[in-house]
């Protein structure tokens, strides 16, 4: 794999939306724009996806299943203990940063699928299932690891039932799943005529589109690291080394166990090692107003998301290359 | 003087700012107190004693909303009564101070 | 015509948006974005129409364009008898109501259009200078229903002339009908080669944006729909009865006055069922502010809008098929 | 407190409410009254005597927008008379209250 | 009455409305007078010294923010004094007037 | 070329904004849909570009560089001397609008690529690089000017060094030169193949939402060429004297110098003829405040823009085609 890989439009743009925040530029895009392009993305991937399902087998999906639910519940543990242990991280900021780490970035999986449409790589159906249950477990377990983290502080452990309930109720009403299993299921039902009609506008086209969402995350992300300093250096190295962590768990599960192909392997690792920006920092907000936004903010938007997209995407891929080539267990 | 005092009178002035998901329970408590008038303006931001809150922020939205009306004093004082013990819930803050209201041909408070 | 013919991807996201409201998911849509799609959509149908006309013989129009003021004179006279003599609605929510009823919804028609699309059905040219004519007379007829009302309830009968004649202007300098019309206009008249270069984003990828447009839709319908219980059995029921007496009509017009096709048929017929939730509304707020809003509005968008997009287009299609299949004047 | 004795001006704080379609009337009479400096907020919502007005409504958009300006007492009073006989073509509210103006380099009241 | 008074504090409410450039700025000084409670509306247009800013403006959209704070008097008096000497360079207007604040259970002025 | 030329989509969907705005329809395009599309549009054209240069020869980009810079800087004093001399208006607003004219406006510049692909006319990459380079040099000059002006003023002539600082970095990091020419670069870079994938969303549906673009540009004009009276004759025919101008500066420049093909010497001429109303405006207004930004804008949006587009584009066409058939200097 060359250095012109890296060449692909979506991360040039999303390089030149981190310069115009660096060199300070008005440049600025409408907010109501981002949303309208995450839904557009949403529903595109959604819709491709359940596409691709309808002509896989089914059975082989579970597999993908569990290894989301492992990945949501294991990884946030793992990253609460890394935290706790080597960062001397108060409990609470730990356990909200951890719930990010478990979840996932539709950006970065999109990002993904551009690089490998980029090089011509195909990849399974199934990844996309992954993408979409991943969002909500691990919200569970940062309120699993918060209320832990306020019975080591003493506190009065009284966990709020009530937004408790509400929390998770939050998590599977959540627009963006909603969005994505709708489309998926959409994708999968209507006929192939009715597809044909629609897909100029969710796949035609959708390439471009990601390249504008992504000039605008580079924005987004480049006033994030601005903060840097705010955060410190043990939490940046973490926010480097924990998408390592995801990815080493990625590349494992999804070479051996699920025994997918180099492009199915490249996005399980890259769902493994992205952290969420979207569905979890409400929700820790609301359950852990104790922790720093700027925290996991910080960490996620700064410096999580720009690793997966400029460095990690293509190591993933190279990665996942080798050890398709070297261990090739059937 | 004497045209402006006729049409003039003596009222409070009350503004609430509230996070935007309570305000239709605060809407509610309005009209559960005979409130005939107000004024909502949404997609504020602030910061109080939960720390800052931006309609603007990309990861982290959060909206204030504040909600102005006038009223007569007692409608005031069972205003401010009603909502006090709420405040918590809303998490915000009401404050009230007087005005004058210039009367014209529909009555709204 | 099978039950896989509702499986029209538009369709589906219209019940994905009802139901995201249904189990109270916090998906919504950006404001401007509903509004950019329908601006989107008014210019795309308008200029597919323009250039559809352009080929047809336009003598043949004429009866279309007495068909759609009938439509529009008539039907809300006949939907306010019903509210008076059947419902004992009082007399002006009974005007505001009615006049809906005489107007169109874009988004209907379009549904249509994208059912018919789906099942490779073709229709006339015509029905879109219906849809552009029938959105202002209902709004005329709707005043003048108002002013008898008053007349009755013994009001002053002093009808403010100043009011009236801004309604009037208002229902032809009205954004949405000079978009429709300004855009048919411009079909008409560019040449091939100038309509193929705008082709790919008024027509390609049509089918896709509505379903986006729907999906909020749906939403929207969701949150009307809840106001059911304030509006009472009788006006929902009427909400389900007038479109059936509306297609009744449409059916008739379209298959023995105007002799269209299938497709025809069923535009005809749609346009008669339908009923306006964009232009109407805040011309009866503005002409009958005495009318309350949430009946006029939860019969429009929660209970005839749905019904038709869901149950009526198909069942109107079924009906138009074994109307030219068994009477077939020629 | 001698020192912001010496920076702040008595005045007088008048918000108005009423429909956006209102504003460019309003703003002439404004102007017309030498009015030299006022603030707008767009995009409001509320309830009054001819029901609730909605920014947000899809189907019945209906926005309000608030205009604070402060000025001198018979400024002031102005402006309330001349507000006062057109309150029911704008269709809303106006208050006035005391304030202080913090004096700065430029004058705009 | 008794009730009332018991649960209202005499506070001070300042509005200050500045270009939105200068917003940061502004709650940077704010801070650094350790006020503990704001509340901000964007996008808001208005007419001054400098003309008219309209934030809806085609090709010279022009913001102006309104802050509004309410807090005790001797801390009022603090931030009318640090905002006076910079009001040039925000270029808007800032006034004070009295206030009762609804005491609740967290304080933020 | 006959009259059937002018009905490109574009422009006629720039003229029914313009219709919309004169009988004063409730026709309005939200504004964040506004600077969407414009972000979309810089972007498109900046790939493209980029994309056309890759294949050129850089060299011969010098002298389209060189000429860029000379219409900056010269087209501003000719102004300048000319509403001073002819016009006696003020220095500080002389200044001002001058600097208006040494800049270019990009819709201006979309609507000539629009007509030329309409009546398939092609032409040279080099132009495209012009009309990034463009914009900034104008503000430089407008200040330069502004300063001379208030010397003659015999104001005090302490310029503000610091906001001379700050307008020239922003003349620099401004957000739409940056999307020009970073789309540009990233155009450049990539592999056809990449481009091939992100090119139905910025080059198949470009043309479609140009007309959307103009529509809302046209309503923008209609709204300022209603305030023609407070500008006063002289102003308005320098709005259309001064395009005249430039033009003929511009067709000299393309035809002579560059040797440009008809199609890239009517570019050349349009950026020269051109007059800005996004850059230009916002630094005058902090540069000159004593300027009334009524004048430019008017002049800008009201007066030289519609001009240029429906009478200016196709007239510069003609006069190339003719220069280019009579002194062919090869
Ligand atoms: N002293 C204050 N002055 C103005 N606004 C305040 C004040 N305190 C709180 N607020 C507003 O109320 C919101 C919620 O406050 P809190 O619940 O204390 O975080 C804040 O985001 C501010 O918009
Ligand atoms: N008592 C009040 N307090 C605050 N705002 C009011 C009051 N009465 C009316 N308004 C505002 O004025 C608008 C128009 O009032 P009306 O014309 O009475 O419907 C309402 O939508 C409110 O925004
Ligand atoms: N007397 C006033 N009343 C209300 N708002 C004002 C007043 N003077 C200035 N402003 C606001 O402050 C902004 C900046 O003022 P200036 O710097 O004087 O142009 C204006 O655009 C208005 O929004
Ligand atoms: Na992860
Ligand atoms: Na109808
Ligand atoms: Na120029």
């Amino acid at each position: 794999m060359s250095l012109s890989s890296l060449l692909v439009p979506a991360i040039l743009f999303f390089a030149l939306g981190m310069f115009a925040c660096l060199i300070k530029s008005d440049l600025k895009f409408p907010p109501d724009m981002h949303k309208m392009i995450v839904i557009y993305l949403l529903i595109g991937i959604g819709l491709h996806g359940g596409k691709a399902l309808a002509g896989s087998d089914m059975g082989s999906a579970i597999p993908a299943v569990w290894a989301a639910l492992a990945f949501g519940c294991g990884l946030p543990i793992i990253a609460y203990i890394i935290l706790r242990a080597l960062g001397k991280i108060d409990p609470l900021n730990a356990a909200a940063i951890s719930a990010h780490y478990g979840s996932v970035s539709a950006g970065t999986y999109m990002t993904a699928v551009a690089f490998l449409a980029g090089i011509g790589v195909t990849y399974e159906a199934y990844p996309v299932i992954m993408l979409a249950i991943m969002e909500s477990p691990a919200i569970m377990i940062g309120l699993v690891l918060a209320g832990y983290s306020r019975r080591i502080l003493g506190g009065a452990s009284k966990t709020d039932k009530g937004m408790m309930k509400h929390l998770i109720i939050d998590a599977f009403t959540n627009g963006s799943i909603l969005l994505l299993f709708g489309s998926m299921a959409i994708g999968w039902v209507v006929s192939d005529a009715s597809y044909n009609k629609i897909e100029p506008f969710f796949e035609l086209i959708f390439m471009g589109a990601l390249c504008i969402f992504l000039c605008d995350m580079g924005m987004e992300a480049g006033k994030r690291l601005s903060e840097f300093k705010s955060v410190g250096i043990f939490l940046v190295s973490f926010g480097v080394a924990m998408p390592l962590i995801g990815a080493a768990c990625g590349l494992f599960v999804g070479h051996f166990l699920l025994g997918y192909s180099v492009g199915g392997i490249t996005l399980v690792t890259v769902l493994a090692a992205s952290c969420s920006y979207i569905a979890v920092p409400p929700a820790m907000r609301l359950a852990v107003p104790e922790a720093n936004p700027s925290f996991y903010l910080t960490l996620s938007l700064g410096v999580t998301f720009p690793f997966n997209v400029v460095v990690g995407i293509p190591s993933y891929y190279a990665a996942a290359q080798y050890l398709h080539a070297t261990y090739y267990p059937w | 003087m004497v045209l402006l005092s006729e049409i003039l009178i003596s009222m409070k002035r009350i503004e609430i700012v509230i996070n935007e998901e309570s305000l239709d329970d605060l809407l509610e408590l309005l009209r559960g107190e005979n409130v005939r008038g107000y004024t909502v303006i949404k997609k504020a931001g602030g910061f109080g004693s939960t720390g800052e809150r931006d309609p603007d922020d990309y990861a982290l939205q959060q909206n204030n909303v504040i909600v102005v009306l006038a009223c007569e004093d007692e409608q005031a004082e069972r205003v401010i009564l009603a909502i006090h013990p709420k405040l918590k819930g809303f998490g915000g803050m009401c404050i009230m101070s007087d005005c004058q209201w210039t009367v014209g041909p529909a009555v709204s408070y």
